[in-house]
């Protein structure tokens, strides 16, 4: 399967919808443009998914299609693998991330790994998709954003729309690539909206995004973190400040050139991620900036991520754990060496 | 082992068994207990006070207080997230268990835990758990690290783990009862069958919806009780009890019964039918089981609503507790990550630096 | 369903059923070319042209036959790491299987499997898996698959999938016998009970060690055969299949056999009694099954002795064809990690910087 | 439980014994030493262990104190932490860190957050031992290096040592720590050899150790890593190079003033690890150097990793795939923009 670009015609009408119903409309228009695509998971059918991404699809697909799987993620994930593997294209609900874990021997040491293992052989085109993220009182258990897990595994593609556009084109792409595809999404960004595009639309896997323009600071982010990075720099702006933000979109593989590109106009970095700091997305990021242009680093790139704990239920705590805007500008601003000036709080 | 059928007993007089009459108006008051609190706490839900995740025990208030009447103080309790009353149950004072669905410091589990994570050592409650079925392996290892302790015999701890109907299906509930029968641990399974996971009926996620036969695959009793009746999950669970304790033959005990609303507060089960609500809402034990201490004298109308008043006050009470107690300080926030103390452990909060510059 | 008992059939002098004599011979030539090729492959190993983990068939060599003479050409087969012979009765050039335990580019899967990783898309040879129990969810999703691709019927395909005895004791096993009766999938599960983990005895690991019964919590239909006896295995395999593709029924199939030597090529079997050696000698599917022949007629020993030598040639065959062959470029490093190809994916070698200097 | 140091008295005698030897012993000292601490594991009693670490242990303890468990990973890890839940101190052996994959669940949503998520009220004092590591032809599921999953973890310690010492100090100090410690071994690190002191001995968790001097460049590794770090090290001293090596000893907690304090000397550093590149331990090194000690550093870090595939069977794949000592001597010259000079050829 070759990678297709949108077509360059006249920009297609948009629509201004929720991310979560940028997902359900591609679900829907995927196992209508194919057969073999077929939804299973917990809960996606008669209780329509446990974030109501599904709603719907059983009615009009059936259960066939719409596959409502008993709770037992190695056992279920594991099959729409096989499914996979003989030319079915699974879009699998793992409910969230941190039941992934329980998957994960499936995912990491048989998705991700037949292929090469068997001389190429056998493809997987699988896509799981899950949704990460705190700041939901949810607690310790599941409150996770693991997606650096998968990242780190060859094999895999792990992407993590940050706008319900991004959402319907790299779902589009991921279910039409014939490799297992993690999809990243975040429980506080299901209700966000943004304008989508009608029709078609097919997002090139492996690419970043650099979604304002600046000259001052590049902010890297993904997912949730986009939308944070985007309000901060736009009030940085009031500043005088010019802050470029990229949006990383595609976590493997790693779009180095354009972070890259960026830090060498900027000469500042700061990474922003909802995970904890060691050893996170964030990690690579600084590292490959550090690598690729340190001719060009003004100062050192500065990482904003969670508190290393496991997140409290409380919101105090929580609160306290977790990276926000108010950090993140703090951390701008310290890169840039600008004392703070008087200008509207933002979100803590 | 036979299924036991179920049988409705709204109609009966008087009550079999000797139980006397001030324990059984004590379950009667435990139940009220749990479902007042319950309701309460969904009230709460809805004002904001309690965030996240919220599963409530409505409609197994019988299977919740006939166990708890039958473990002993010693004995080791693990849970999954619906764990509101198991709490109560074993003791915990209401104010701790509703400061903790309002994460404050006051609450069982200091607030860090909320509804899914209730905890207390010396009553122990050993942990509600969120992720399906994560609370079996660990149960199993408690009653491993009994058997090693602990001679078999009366005297002896059992472990008691609660899982749901769908929690059956999951991979470590086949590898722990395993190793239970394997090394004979002093444990019961109990399978709190409440027809559904979340939206997904038993049928609909179990090959074998019997779900107490699937003991047999590790030569574990299964025995399949009435939930709905307190009394005769009491002498269920005692019974199984017994057997861990003196046999050290652990027992998978299933019992029936009904969710009453939702799977958590949020969910307005629209996928339940018109029927299947007036079967759980016919089956609601706390009223039925009201009826047939009146009916057989045990109670009358009047005694049972002052128990019910003195429940209201004690909840009301719990909420003003949980309302007037504090909320964890950020200073806290890494306060329970490490037992042991260890150089570098990360303290930055975010935005802090990795380090201060050498 | 009841336990097929063990019969030895050492002493008995005409073969049961109508199986033609020209067929029984085959299954000795499949037989010999099994053993033969694990002994080489044993030799091979101690001469380091084989590395890594290498497990071996042998003494499984009427379990091996027997179930492969019962599968279609269609139907998917799953394994896991011990799964030379299985290769071979897929018909796959034992050159090919050589090759790939050579680590050649001639091999089943182009050198990058291994002795573990035997895989052959077109003899559906779905794949050997070294992570026990990680065969088991793909299997059955291949059967989801074929499900909902055919007709159930005599020309529908079915999957079958290989365990270890061991393997039944970890979670993806009952998962996916859950799923496999839940759905009614057209798949036959094989517990090839050689009644040892690596060490570990099947009493020592499964709390019902009477394994086939361990169908009974998914509805599932057990049957426990003697494995040594090929026709036994091939019969019982056969009615099972056709169940899986005309009903869509999953059977769970028993095969009991021994394991002739240790685990793996490197593992002398120390904690083996002499005792449990000399009855897994006295059982060893191809001198009985040769004598069985003999005393029926339908060998001699001459005949044996020719079938024995014409394997024996292959085998050399193979490992020439293994060592002619050539090793994998690393150039082609890369080459099978994607199907769809991307932008950015990784191609550094170690030490390469990660991108070139913007 | 307080951290004990080693007593400062004369130093205790020594013998030279293999990793797995000090393993074994430590193992066998612990067990005399605490009635709670029990080994628990797949194949570890009869079996003696796949790699024989347990070798004699059964024998000499019985089956309570080694306990041989089922193929159950998830069960047994879990029921080890439950044992841990009552005081008991729990060695748990995962044949090798590709199978802890089945287990992880219990190992990251149960053991690292149990203490926080119930305020404190419980602790989990065990140990997850395994090993990990390629180049034994393997092959894709069973030569993974995945430690830097568990280190992004709150509420775990990682180790992993590099020497029989080490092996000894550190394990002990694990048992007797009452957290959840992952302690990674490393398959090709079992035979070899080193000077073991006497008696007990008690490392300090959350160290990293400078285990040779050097002034200027700094290579930082771990476990296996460390061995070739070394060779190279005293190698590229024909050439007239001072290369220092940071062993990091303590994945988690990170030891970033010891690795920042070597560098802000040197002003280079090179990471070299077994893992595959992106998202690797190395990256969390590189970008602490760079945010730590930026105004030092003279090139840019750089980091020598694993190719990313799933690793192939066949041996020239292998070799190609993972990091040698002839890539680590390369990439240190590169850093130091020295053109190699003629001596011995390094193992490739
Ligand atoms: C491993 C895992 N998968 C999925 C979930 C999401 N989930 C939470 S509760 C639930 C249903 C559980 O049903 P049951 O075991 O019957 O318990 P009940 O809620 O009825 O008490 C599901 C699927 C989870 N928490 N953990
Ligand atoms: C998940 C996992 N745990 C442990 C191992 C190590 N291991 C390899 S084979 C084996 C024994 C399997 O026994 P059995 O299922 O009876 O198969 P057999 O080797 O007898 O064919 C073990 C424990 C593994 N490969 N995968
Ligand atoms: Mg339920
Ligand atoms: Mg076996």
């Amino acid at each position: 399967m070759s990678i297709e670009a949108a077509p360059v015609t006249d920009p297609p009408a948009t629509r201004v919808i929720t991310y979560r119903q940028a997902l359900n409309e591609t679900l829907r228009a995927e196992l209508l443009h194919d057969d073999n695509v077929f939804l299973i998971g917990e809960e996606i059918g008669v209780f329509e998914g446990s974030y109501k991404i599904t709603a719907g699809l059983l009615t009009e697909f059936g259960p066939d299609r719409v596959v409502d799987a008993p709770i037992a993620e190695e056992g279920f994930v594991g099959a729409a693998l096989g499914a996979a593997m003989i030319g079915m294209r699974p879009v699998v609900e793992i409910m969230t991330i941190n039941f992934s874990l329980i998957a994960i021997d499936q995912i990491v040491n048989h998705a991700a790994k037949m292929r090469s293992m068997f001389g190429g052989q056998v493809s997987v085109p699988m896509v799981i998709r899950m949704p990460g993220g705190g700041g939901q009182q949810l607690a310790a258990t599941h409150s996770q954003n693991l997606e650096v897990w998968f990242a780190h595994i060859p094999g895999l593609k792990v992407l993590a729309p940050s706008t319900p556009a991004d959402a319907k084109a790299l779902l589009t792409a991921a279910i039409r690539d014939d490799d297992p595809v993690i999809f990243i999404e975040n429980l506080s960004l299901y209700s966000s909206k943004g304008e989508v595009p009608d029709g078609e639309q097919i997002a090139e896997i492996g690419k970043a995004a650099v979604v304002k323009e600046g000259t001052d600071l590049t902010i890297v982010s993904y997912s949730r973190g986009t939308t944070t990075a985007l309000e901060v720099a736009h009030k940085l702006e009031a500043e005088g400040l010019s802050i470029e933000v990229v949006d990383l979109r595609s976590l493997r593989p790693l779009d180095r050139e354009t972070i890259c590109a960026s830090v060498r106009k900027t000469g500042h970095a700061v990474v922003f991620e909802d995970d904890w700091l060691s050893y996170g997305i964030g990690a690579e990021i600084s590292a490959t900036i550090g690598e690729g242009v340190f001719d060009f680093l003004d100062a050192p790139v500065r990482r904003v991520a969670a508190a290393e704990v496991p997140l409290p239920y409380a919101k105090t705590l929580e609160l306290a754990a977790l990276p926000h805007a108010a950090e993140l500008a703090k951390v701008v601003r310290e890169v840039l060496n600008i004392a703070p000036v008087n200008s509207a709080p933002l979100e803590k | 082992m036979a299924a036991k059928t179920r049988a409705r007993t709204a109609e009966v007089q008087t009550f079999p068994g000797d139980t006397p009459a001030d324990v059984l108006r004590g379950y009667y008051r435990s139940m009220s207990l749990i479902r007042n609190f319950e309701l309460r706490s969904s009230e709460m839900y809805a004002r904001a006070k309690i965030g996240g995740y919220c599963h409530l025990n409505l409609g197994e208030e019988a299977t919740v207080v006939g166990l708890m009447a039958a473990i002993n103080k010693g004995d080791y309790l693990f849970t999954g997230y619906r764990d509101h009353g198991y709490a109560l149950m074993r003791d915990l004072e209401p104010g701790r268990v509703m400061a903790e669905l309002f994460g404050k410091t006051t609450g069982v589990s200091g607030g860090r835990g909320g509804s899914m994570h209730m905890f207390d050592s010396e009553a122990r409650l050993f942990g509600g758990y969120g992720i399906v079925g994560g609370q079996i392996p660990p149960a199993t290892g408690v009653a491993l690290a009994i058997k090693a302790k602990q001679q078999a015999g009366a005297e002896s701890d059992a472990v008691m783990c609660l899982l749901g109907d769908g929690t059956t299906n999951i991979g470590a509930f086949h590898e722990s009862l395993n190793l239970a029968g394997l090394w004979n641990l002093p444990i019961v399974y109990v399978i709190v069958n409440n027809r559904l996971g979340m939206g997904t009926t038993v049928e609909a996620a179990s090959a074998e919806p019997d779900l107490y036969k699937r003991g047999a695959s590790y030569r574990i009793p299964g025995i399949r009780v009435d939930g709905d009746d307190v009394l005769a999950v009491r002498d269920a669970a005692e019974t199984a009890l017994a057997r861990a304790r003196t046999e050290r033959q652990p027992v998978l005990l299933e019992l029936m019964c009904y969710r009453l609303r939702g799977h958590s507060v949020v969910d307005p089960a629209r996928y339940r039918s018109a029927e299947e609500t007036t079967i759980a809402q016919k089956s609601d034990p706390v009223p039925v089981f009201r009826a047939q201490l009146i009916a057989a004298g045990i109670l009358d109308d009047a005694a049972a609503d002052a128990i019910d008043a003195e429940i209201d006050a004690i909840v009301d009470a719990s909420v003003e507790f949980g309302d007037a107690s504090p909320d964890p300080d950020p200073a806290d926030l890494f306060a329970y990550v490490y037992a042991t103390p260890v150089a570098n452990a990360p303290s930055a909060l975010p935005g802090d630096p990795v380090m201060e510059a050498l």
